[in-house]
């Protein structure tokens, strides 16, 4: 089925992203591009390979074009550009071969969202109860949680500016991308000085 | 027992109200009893007063390791009804109904029983499919539960939201007009007073900490605090505290504990002339004579005795609340508090005999005994009575989770498809 | 002349910048930085309100959160009007409108003021004792008169149109306060580099720094040390200070909640700012530093408008530059009061102090006021208050030797600052279950034993003394944070003596003093002592009885009182009373910041199928299942659902449908072990199930009740393709991974939720072949090469399907699974190749239709919960030979297998125009006595236009056994007769489908 | 809201947890060979106890995993966590449901973890 190149075009919740718009009061909550995401699970002893497979739970791995995040002990969230997906599913063939595995290609279950600039933990932490403060969150952290009453994935990426990725299943974009915005809206700081 | 009228009070009104005595005594245990009754919640108690006036047993004990009406009794959202779908929990819920009807004259205490109607509200196909089958199953068991359409709920009960563009729009909703709420403390002083006008010692501060067994197993009475008691039978009627007080007679109970939330917001003047219950987003609420919104939440997932839920669990009701009742929102929660509800498998009662001869139990009433309290102490008054179970209170028994024959109402409401 | 009460100079308020509001439509003038209440007094308004019960006229109390009286209804605008405000915390702004509340017709003619002649009677517990006769009068005229008195101001009417946030945050330390001890902990905390995070619940934090004048710190005056210390922790990148945020909840494992009032201070109302913020913070340590309340005393007729507390009257003077009398009065049992009436005199009152205590007992306090010109009265009661809508005067005398009471003496003042001694704040610190100590020099409940990873500092611990309070703080802050470092802060020393006193002693007749112990509630001393006597001795019980403590203020100036006299009743000591547990919230919180941004759309998330949109435009209405809005049906102008759905069926099983069954759950099952995995946990045997194959799965829980079903195929031998119902994905992969983890490590196998990678788009009826065909390749789709229950990997329009054919409709039927963004583009396609068969959008209701026709079960409607795969006719599907699987065993329970159990039949009805109600109760004899014997429920019904008549399932007690037998079957206005049926309605032979 | 260290992912907010009730109830190996009364005891039956409880929880809305805890019932504090199939270190302070606590104090600290 891999081999099947997509020939009909990708028709995203969230439609496709324009150009950047202004970020509001440094923030700026942008619908990610259609990737190509797999849903890897293996259990026993974790040969690096072409994997990077043995990182720490709750770290990913990568750079925020091609990434291999950890969720847990024995499952990895992997995103590449969409073009790449049929190697991935073949190298991780040959690099998993005999061994009891599952790769399951999501590309179409989640969607992306990026979270970026200066109020961006703000934003998050109006429905993410995780401490994303750098001690706890820093970069390269990626882990399974929650925001408001949906289930997100959240990675946070390198960058001077703080940069996350959200990913969400497909029907949940809605949702969370009005919750970010709506989160947006609320943390934009206001005059709370003493009154003297 | 000195009689509460309108005469009674204007005479103490001149006096200063120095007359006023004691409601119930505050005696010293004696070394034996009839019956020991563990919980002197609003069950037990209710229970103590049907085995004088009923079945004329007297020599009764209530025991109660804190104040009489200290537990759920005095926790919950007070919300009483009876349109139950099964025969069995209808039976038994409109027994107590019957009771409230003529609760304030039978104990000549005003326990503010108030027929304001319940309104279940439905949000989807399966709730409308689920509530006909409760209304249709009622109106063959003689109990009043009427369909509304949305606008018939509208007009009902104003403050309900019943634009399509809610995210769970109302479709109708089921109303038994003879539902309501009712004072809580009251129900417990009430049932106090009147039990211990004809004999029966109500016993505070005093915790039940072993039960003792004669050779051949059976109970014969009760350790505690203030010394042992004999006791010719025993009926634990202690909620949330179940399991802990049956275990001291080495019987496991299919019984888990969760702390169940309730709030109330400040008082308003008139506003909401019912109680609402919305199961598909989890909203209960009414308003008490003092005019504070009652609101109760949902349990917590865990098992647990410290009386404190989490915020989200508050949070999560009160989502619901404005959802439904928009112009709520700038209301302000005055007190929040927590209970512990003790659940069966099947969410219905235990009530009657245990495997130990003498040691007999009414349990497990999870989130809704108190529209229960007179029905309940009746019918558990006749099982201690005669030592075995009434009509209505025979299918509740343990042995059910052996056979199968489970009452499971919340199975019954089931789930969207 | 504005403003009479002003003082000339002095208070935090800018007098560059006045401000206008309404009190009962008269404008007020204030200043910025004012409250409500010191803006009133400002005025010389006293009288603002009617308390719950007497209507008696109450005035402001305190100057605090505290406050039990002064509430107002406050009107910010359309849809902004809430009541119950407290006049101390509202902050004064232009444009803002106040309403007094409680009365009738006005707020000075109250017509309510009768229930004070009557007060003999309206006694505590009074309503339990009458109105119960006649009985009917209690639904009609009694309750509705209790009700229509009770209650303070008026709910809102309309919906809020305010934005609430909410914010989860983390720290290192959370430190609950911001006056003296608070700072002193958050700059020990700061300096280590933790996260710090400070709130306090005033505009401007510094707590009793603000209304200090007289105190040095660290050397210097008290505010300028403030101001050096807030600039300091501003500084700081490791603090987040938090003005106007309450900290109201202290729950489990550190996490605490605070309510942040973010705009309703600004004029123009914040504009898309948030209204209220809740943090719920998860603190690593906390310091509690929330300070100590006041506590009034307790004599007769002690609520008169321009009774208020004696800090309070200090405080309006110092901070506000109001002063609230111009001939004040202060009576006390302790020192405290003495620096009011100090300050107070400073600000250009005059003065007299009654203290309760003896000269001796006095300490240097009485000297420096009568070297100030202050009279000091020591030894002196106060018998009571004069005046009814102000007060006037009181009335004190000396107590003599053996407590006699002297000659009185009225003292002519308009305003008494009262002080009965403090309460530490300890509410945070009990709801974190700490358990509270009674320490009787304090006469107070202070912390003792933790329960979580807190501590107190300074008067919320009951330390008074200011250089004290900042050295707790600072230990307090530094041990939070860790470190060993302390810095000691001189500070000028304060005055802490004080005697409690129950209630100011009286030679009145204790049966006609009115004194007020709660003011908001109206409980009078006598009130409590009337509980006692009537046997009401737990504390829990007084106040459930006399309702004290359970007003808006939650007690914060009468429970100590209250617990107070009732330990005097019963010649016990206050701890042998019991304390009152004290509950989340601190103060009132608003069900917005409760609420946050989880209104409207983001309520609960709405989810929707790629087909949605299209969906949309198509006309379709929608029906809620789960989380999912499902295309419920497809109407055609001028049909209503009944007329759609019969369209909808025949063109189905006349031609071809086409149905967007994206929402069921789907399970990618992989691993070595699969096939033994789902032989346990479905009642099917699947060892045996060949690639491309698949079955029709059913699942228990371990109680034997139906738990789900779906069509499963199997992709490979390691590899199924599960499918759930659309309600039961989520739970059915939770219970799966439950026995996958926890009982059987045995098994190697992985679960992947699919169910939105693949949108499932439905093709039934006998055109459907044809309208695909065109689309497909690599799927040889001949009834051959491809039979029922069969499934195929290819593509559709070049997209990768997993093709299933399969039916929910007894018609010959495909279900195309494609990758959910390109399903539109599939399903677009079809519809194009499809018109030319006349193909049919249908939604949920013809597919119950169809499938009812065919007596398919629908998991949730004609199961609930409690119904068996034998109750349903499906025993036959239950694998034979496997000795286990979930539920099996409880299939063997005695009332499992007894006679009796209610089993699904067909119903058709003798009227084939009549279509039963679904929940409609089915009986044998319509004429039985209630309560009737019901055998069983209509489970599904509906019209069904290919029958050309109505159809019906129903669980019947032993249905099958019944076949051909008529039943009687309630409808909304008696009973409808049926008769038992097989539940196949249409093509029982099933060859439609093999098509 | 509960903070619940999950072996694999830490101190996590207890709203990214289902509890999964009393912890070490293994299912029989062969329950047809269990009379009604047994079975049914390992269906319904818990000790519930007062005091410290071994309970399943799963980071659901994490990794995923299931795991034990225990947790005393009346202050709510965890002692500790540990993997599905393993014994907690301190199993011999669990309440056992046979014998009563005897009112279990609240009074350690919370773990600050």
């Amino acid at each position: 089925m891999l081999e099947v190149r997509y020939r009909t075009a990708r028709t995203l919740p969230l439609g496709r992203p324009v150009a950047p718009a202004l970020p509001r009061g440094g923030i700026l909550i942008q619908p990610a591009e259609a990737e190509a995401r797999f849903s890897l699970r293996l259990r026993g002893p974790l040969s690096p390979g072409g994997f990077p497979l043995d990182r720490p739970i709750n770290t990913v791995t990568g750079d925020d074009r091609r990434w291999v995040a950890r969720l847990g002990p024995d499952e990895w969230l992997i995103g590449m550009p969409e073009g790449e997906a049929d190697l991935l599913a073949e190298a991780a063939a040959a690099d998993l071969r005999g061994r009891a595995h599952s790769l399951v290609d999501i590309s179409h279950r989640n969607v992306g969202i990026d979270v970026t600039g200066a109020l961006a933990a703000d934003v998050l932490n109006a429905g993410c109860p995780l401490d994303l403060g750098d001690a706890a969150f820093p970069p390269g952290s990626a882990t399974r949680t929650l925001l408001g009453k949906a289930e997100i994935v959240l990675i946070r990426h390198a960058g001077a500016v703080p940069s996350y990725r959200v990913e969400c299943w497909r029907s949940f974009a809605t949702y969370v991308h009005g919750f970010l915005q709506e989160a947006a809206i609320a943390a934009q700081p206001v005059e709370r000085v003493p009154a003297r | 027992m000195r009689r509460f009228s309108l005469t009674s009070l204007l005479s103490e009104s001149l006096k200063g109200h120095q007359g006023w005595g004691r409601q119930w005594r505050d005696p010293q245990p004696k070394a034996e009893y009839d019956v020991v009754i563990v919980g002197g919640g609003g069950h037990g108690l209710a229970t103590a007063y049907y085995l004088a006036t009923v079945h004329g047993i007297t020599n009764v004990a209530v025991l109660e390791k804190g104040w009489i009406g200290g537990g759920n009794t005095g926790r919950n959202t007070t919300i009483i009804r009876s349109n139950y779908l099964y025969d069995e929990s209808a039976a038994l819920y409109e027994h107590a109904l019957k009771l409230w009807e003529g609760l304030s004259q039978e104990l000549n205490y005003n326990v503010m029983f108030s027929q304001r109607g319940v309104l279940m509200l439905a949000h989807n196909i399966h709730d409308v499919q689920s509530f006909k089958r409760h209304v249709y199953a009622n109106r063959l068991n003689g109990i009043d539960n009427e369909w509304l359409s949305k606008e018939e709920c509208k007009a009902f009960c104003p403050p309900i939201e019943i634009s399509d563009k809610l995210r769970y729009p109302v479709l109708g909703g089921a109303l038994q007009r003879r539902a309501g709420t009712a004072r809580h403390d009251a129900v417990a002083w009430g049932y106090a007073r009147g039990a211990d006008a004809r004999g029966v010692d109500i016993i505070q501060n005093c915790e039940v900490k072993g039960i003792r067994r004669d050779a051949s197993g059976a109970a014969i009475g009760v350790e505690t605090t203030r010394g042992f008691i004999k006791a010719g039978r025993i009926g634990v009627v202690a909620a949330g505290h179940t399991s802990t007080v049956m275990a001291m007679a080495d019987v496991r109970m299919p019984l888990e504990s969760y702390p169940l939330q309730a709030l109330v917001s400040e008082p308003v003047k008139p506003v909401f002339p019912c109680v609402v219950m919305s199961n598909a987003v989890h909203a209960y609420i009414s308003q008490s004579d003092k005019g504070e919104l009652v609101i109760g939440a949902g349990t917590d997932q865990y098992t647990s005795y410290s009386q404190q839920g989490g915020l989200h669990i508050t949070t999560h009701t009160l989502d619901a609340i404005c959802e439904l009742f928009p112009q709520f929102t700038r209301m302000r929660m005055l007190r929040s508090w927590g209970g512990i509800v003790d659940v069966t498998p099947d969410r219905s009662p235990i009530i009657g005999k245990t495997p130990v001869r003498n040691l007999f139990v009414n349990c497990g009433w999870g989130t809704g005994g108190f529209k229960a309290t007179p029905g309940s102490g009746h019918v558990f008054a006749y099982t201690l009575a005669t030592g075995t179970p009434h009509a209505i209170n025979a299918p509740f028994t343990l042995e059910r989770f052996r056979t199968g024959r489970l009452i499971d109402e919340a199975a019954a409401a089931a789930v969207a498809h | 002349m504005a403003q009479p009460f002003r003082t000339s100079r002095g208070g935090r308020i800018d007098r560059a910048r006045p401000i206008r509001f309404s009190f009962n439509g008269r404008t007020v003038e204030g200043y910025h930085g004012d409250t409500v209440a010191s803006a009133l007094l400002a005025n010389g308004i006293h009288l603002v309100g009617r308390s719950f019960k007497y209507h008696r006229p109450r005035g402001i109390l305190s100057h605090g959160p505290d406050e039990p009286s002064a509430l107002l209804s406050v009107d910010r605008g359309p849809g902004r009007v809430d009541p119950n405000n407290r006049a101390s915390v509202v902050e004064a702004r232009d444009g803002l409108k106040t309403l007094s509340q409680n009365h009738w017709p006005s707020l000075e003619v109250d017509v309510g003021e009768v229930n004070d002649l009557l007060s003999p009677v309206f006694v505590a517990g009074f309503y339990y004792k009458t109105f119960m006769w006649p009985r009917k009068f209690w639904d009609k005229v009694y309750e509705p008169v209790i009700r229509a008195a009770a209650g303070l101001g008026k709910a809102p009417v309309a919906a809020d149109p305010d934005r609430y946030a909410n914010r989860h945050a983390h720290c290192d330390v959370l430190v609950v306060g911001a006056g003296p001890a608070g700072l002193a902990a958050a700059l020990a905390a700061a300096r280590t580099g933790k996260r710090v995070i400070l709130a306090d619940e005033g505009p401007e934090p510094g707590g009793s720094l603000l209304h200090d004048l007289t105190s040095q710190v660290d050397g210097r005056p008290a505010a300028v040390w403030l101001a050096e210390t807030l600039t300091d922790l501003d500084a700081r990148e490791n603090v987040i200070l938090l003005p106007r945020t309450t900290a109201f909840g202290y729950y489990n494992h550190n996490h605490v909640a605070l309510a942040e009032r973010v705009t309703d201070h600004l004029p123009a109302g914040g504009g898309q700012a948030p209204r209220e913020r809740l943090w719920q913070v998860r603190a690593g340590e906390v310091v509690l530093a929330g300070g100590a309340h006041e506590r009034p005393l307790v004599f007769s007729d002690n609520d008169r408008p321009g009774v208020m507390l004696a800090e309070s009257v200090r405080v309006f003077a110092n901070r506000y530059g109001v002063l609230p009398g111009r001939r004040i009065v202060f009576a006390t049992t302790g020192a405290s009061a003495y620096r009011a009436a100090l300050d107070a005199k400073a600000a250009g009152a005059e003065v007299t102090l009654v203290d309760l205590r003896l000269e001796a007992d006095c300490g240097a306090e009485p000297a420096e006021l009568r070297a100030a010109g202050i009279e000091v009265l020591t030894g002196h009661t106060v018998l009571g208050a004069k005046g009814r809508k102000r007060v006037t005067g009181l009335v004190v005398a000396p107590i003599g030797p053996e407590g006699r009471i002297g000659a009185s003496r009225l003292l002519s003042c308009d305003c008494v600052g009262m002080s009965g001694g403090w309460t530490p704040a300890v509410h945070l610190f009990s709801q974190s279950r700490g358990k509270l100590v009674y320490e009787p020099g304090l006469d107070a409940f202070v912390p003792g034993t933790s329960a979580q990873a807190e501590r107190s500092a300074g008067a919320a611990k009951g330390t008074y003394d200011l250089a004290a309070c900042l050295a707790e703080g600072d230990a307090a802050g530094a041990e939070a944070a860790g470190s060993q470092e302390r810095r000691a802060l001189a500070a000028t020393p304060t005055a802490t003596g004080f005697q409690p006193a129950r209630v100011m002693p009286t030679n009145a007749d204790p049966t006609k003093v009115r004194a007020f112990v709660d003011f908001q509630n109206d409980v009078t001393a006598k009130d409590i002592k009337l509980a006692v006597r009537e046997g009401f001795h737990s504390i829990e019980h007084v106040k459930r009885y006399t309702t004290t403590g359970m007003a808006t203020d939650q007690g914060k100036t009468s429970n100590m009182n209250a617990l107070g006299i009732v330990a005097g009743q019963l010649d016990k000591t206050l701890p042998g009373v019991g304390t009152t547990t004290f509950r989340p919230p601190y103060t009132p919180v608003t069900f917005g910041t409760l609420v946050g941004p989880a209104r409207h759309a983001l309520f609960d998330p709405i989810r929707t199928t790629p087909i949605h949109g299209w969906a949309e435009a198509h006309g379709a209405l929608f029906e809620n299942v789960a989380l999912w809005r499902r295309a419920w049906y497809f109407p055609k102008p001028g049909e209503d659902l009944h007329a759609a759905v019969a369209r909808e069926c025949k063109a189905v099983r006349e031609g071809v449908g086409i149905f967007d069954a994206s929402t069921l759950g789907k399970i990618e099952i992989v691993g070595p072990d699969a096939a033994e995995f789902m032989n346990r946990m479905y009642i099917n045997p699947w060892a045996k199930l060949e690639p491309g194959r698949c079955r029709y799965g059913l699942m228990l829980k371990e109680d034997g009740y139906i738990l789900d079903d779906g069509v499963v195929a199997r992709v490979s031998p390691e590899c199924f393709h599960v499918t759930t119902t659309t309600g039961g994905a989520a739970r059915v992969l939770a219970h799966m991974e439950d026995y996958l983890q926890t009982e059987w490590h045995d098994l190697d196998v992985f679960l992947t939720s699919t169910t939105e990678q693949w949108a499932v788009i439905a093709l039934q009826g006998p055109k459907a072949r044809a309208v695909i065909e065109p689309l497909v390749d690599g799927i040889d789709l001949s009834p051959q090469a491809f039979p029922h229950m069969a499934m195929r990997s290819g593509t559709i329009c070049g997209v990768p399907t997993r093709l299933f054919r399969v039916s929910f409709t007894g018609e010959l039927g495909f279900e195309i699974n494609v990758p959910s963004d390109q399903a539109l583009a599939v399903w677009e396609a079809i519809m194009e190749a499809g018109r030319p068969h006349g193909i049919t959008p249908y939604g949920t209701e013809t597919m119950h239709v169809l499938r009812a026709e065919k007596g398919y079960i629908i998991v949730g409607q004609e199961t609930d919960g409690t119904v068996t795969p034998d109750d349903v006719g499906l025993a036959g599907m239950i694998a034979k030979a496997k000795k286990d699987f979930v539920g099996k065993r409880s299939l063997a329970r005695p009332d499992v297998v007894a006679k009796g159990r209610k089993q699904l039949i067909g119903l058709v009805t003798d009227d084939p125009k009549v279509v039963l109600d679904e929940g409609a109760q089915i009986v044998a004899d319509p004429g039985q006595p209630i309560p009737m014997r019901m055998l069983g429920h209509v489970t599904s019904s509906y019209w069904s236009a290919n029958c050309n008549r109505s159809i019906a399932l129903a669980l019947v007690a032993d249905g099958r056994d019944l076949m051909g037998r008529t039943l009687h079957v309630t409808t909304p206005d008696g009973f409808t007769t049926a008769t038992v049926a097989e539940p196949v309605f249409l093509d029982p032979k099933g060859e439609r489908i093999n098509a | 809201m509960l903070l619940i260290a999950c072996p694999h992912c830490g101190n996590r907010p207890e709203t990214e947890f289902r509890c999964g009730g009393q912890a070490h109830i293994v299912r029989p190996v062969d329950p047809a060979a269990l009379d009604d009364q047994s079975w049914s005891e390992h269906l319904f039956v818990r000790s519930n106890p007062r005091g410290v409880h071994a309970e399943r929880w799963c980071h659901s809305h994490g990794c995923g995993r299931w795991f034990n805890a225990l947790r005393d019932t009346v202050s709510d504090r965890f002692l500790e966590t540990y993997p599905a199939g393993a014994q907690p270190t301190r199993s011999s302070e669990i309440t056992s449901p046979e014998v009563p606590a005897t009112v279990t104090q609240s009074t350690v600290t919370q773990a600050r973890a």
